[in-house]
């Protein structure tokens, strides 16, 4: 049926070892890096949107088949999405270790996001208002 | 994406002079980046692939030395407000030396990042000065304020307040360990990119 | 050199059982793939936004006409979004069961049939403390 040719392999952006599956898509405006002490692995069948960033540090970072990641979405250290997991737009993932078949929200942070302040509103609490004090 | 580092930004209305960045020698600025208008980049700062750094509209940037702006960080400027460099001149982005804007931060003028700061994985600076040694964490937003030196803001936070902003708790070691961390993947790059 | 170079190729990418109503307006960098057992159908009148994802798993995917999709939507699965259904922007449906005219809030995790969205530890989950004035 209708196939495009595909473009995208002169809009995303990739350097250091970064092996993408044939049958992987990668969105334009992407961009795959891995440190030199690094690799990208993404498998077959797998959907990165656009403008998505991976980086691969201190180690192997592997987009498991069919795995969907929405645009936006930043991966940064080692790990691993499995396969058929589902990656909301605008999520950040910190050294990922997503089950196969799992689902993210979009817009979540998920890993190690620091020490917490509990004194402060999160922006999913409070999204719109700001509270007058 | 375009493979293009430096323009002239465009004449318009407010300012005729079609400047150019002026980039220290010994900066690493990657070709998929844009730079735009009279941004002026200080020594062994690495500007990443991916990132917009646009001075059409507020201008001038400066970008104090030894300074990592990592991929897809977007800093651009309103027209109007304007900062207070340490220079004693106005900008309408200060960010100063040895300080870390990570992977999609988005740094908007009228705003001062002193030295020594971390700005984290998607936060948003718009018209605030974050002062020196700030740690600022993920997705968290900080505007229409001024956060005293020293200060950590958690991942998440909405800082658009100032009694908010002055009720921050200091930066500790943990935070400082955390951030070198994340800064130690992009001093890895520009060892490398040398 | 005074105009800014567009971010983005001007292109959509397809591949696999795509089939796109001529009267249906698909944005750039948009990434439509249909599984091999899988297909996606757009209907007349639909409007994809940049950015989104669908990804058409162990079915069928349909968009009605008249359908809109904000940017950076991420559908998952098969299933049906209805005719002049509205579907805000960054939200990712999973298996959609969207009925015509329904509306999907933006940012919005919807569908997780035979999926698990397990909570994460992320910034926007932590607990918090409204600060005293």
């Amino acid at each position: 049926m209708a196939s495009l040719p595909p473009p995208w392999d002169a809009n995303a952006y990739t350097s250091g070892d970064v092996t993408i599956h044939p049958g992987a898509a990668v969105a334009s405006g992407a961009l795959l890096r891995a440190d030199p002490d690094s690799r990208i692995v993404i498998g077959s069948g797998a959907c990165i949107g656009m403008g998505a960033i991976l980086h691969a540090h201190q180690g192997t970072l592997e987009v498991g088949s069919g795995a969907s990641l929405g645009a936006g979405v930043l991966v940064v250290g080692r790990g691993k999405i499995g396969a058929d997991a589902c990656v909301g737009t605008a999520t950040t993932l910190l050294n990922p270790d997503i089950a196969p078949g799992q689902v993210v929200p979009p817009n979540s942070l998920v890993g190690q996001a620091g020490r917490s302040a509990e004194a402060f509103p999160t922006a999913a609490a409070q999204p719109y208002v700001v509270p007058a004090a | 994406m375009v493979a293009q580092s430096r323009l002239a930004a465009p004449p318009t209305p407010w300012s005729r002079r079609l400047a150019e960045a002026a980039i220290d020698p010994s900066a690493y600025v990657h070709s998929f980046s844009q730079i735009i208008g009279d941004v002026r980049i200080g020594a062994n700062v690495l500007v990443s692939p991916g990132t917009s750094i646009r001075a059409d509209e507020g201008s001038p940037f400066h970008i104090g030395a030894n300074t990592n702006i990592q991929d897809g960080v977007v800093m651009h400027g309103l027209q109007e407000g304007r900062v207070n460099g340490d220079d004693g001149q106005s900008y309408s982005v200060w960010v100063g030396s040895n300080t870390s804007i990570t992977h999609m931060a988005l740094i908007h003028g009228p705003c001062y990042v002193g030295d020594d700061c971390f700005i984290g994985f998607r936060s948003t600076i718009f018209n605030a000065r974050v002062g020196k040694g700030c740690i600022v964490m993920m997705h968290a937003l900080v505007q229409d304020v001024e956060i005293p030196p020293g200060k950590y803001v958690p991942s998440g936070a909405v800082i658009t307040s100032q009694q908010q902003a002055n009720r921050l708790p200091d930066a500790q070691d943990i935070d400082i360990h955390f951030a070198k961390h994340v800064i130690g993947i992009n001093d890895a790059l520009r060892q490398g990119y040398r």
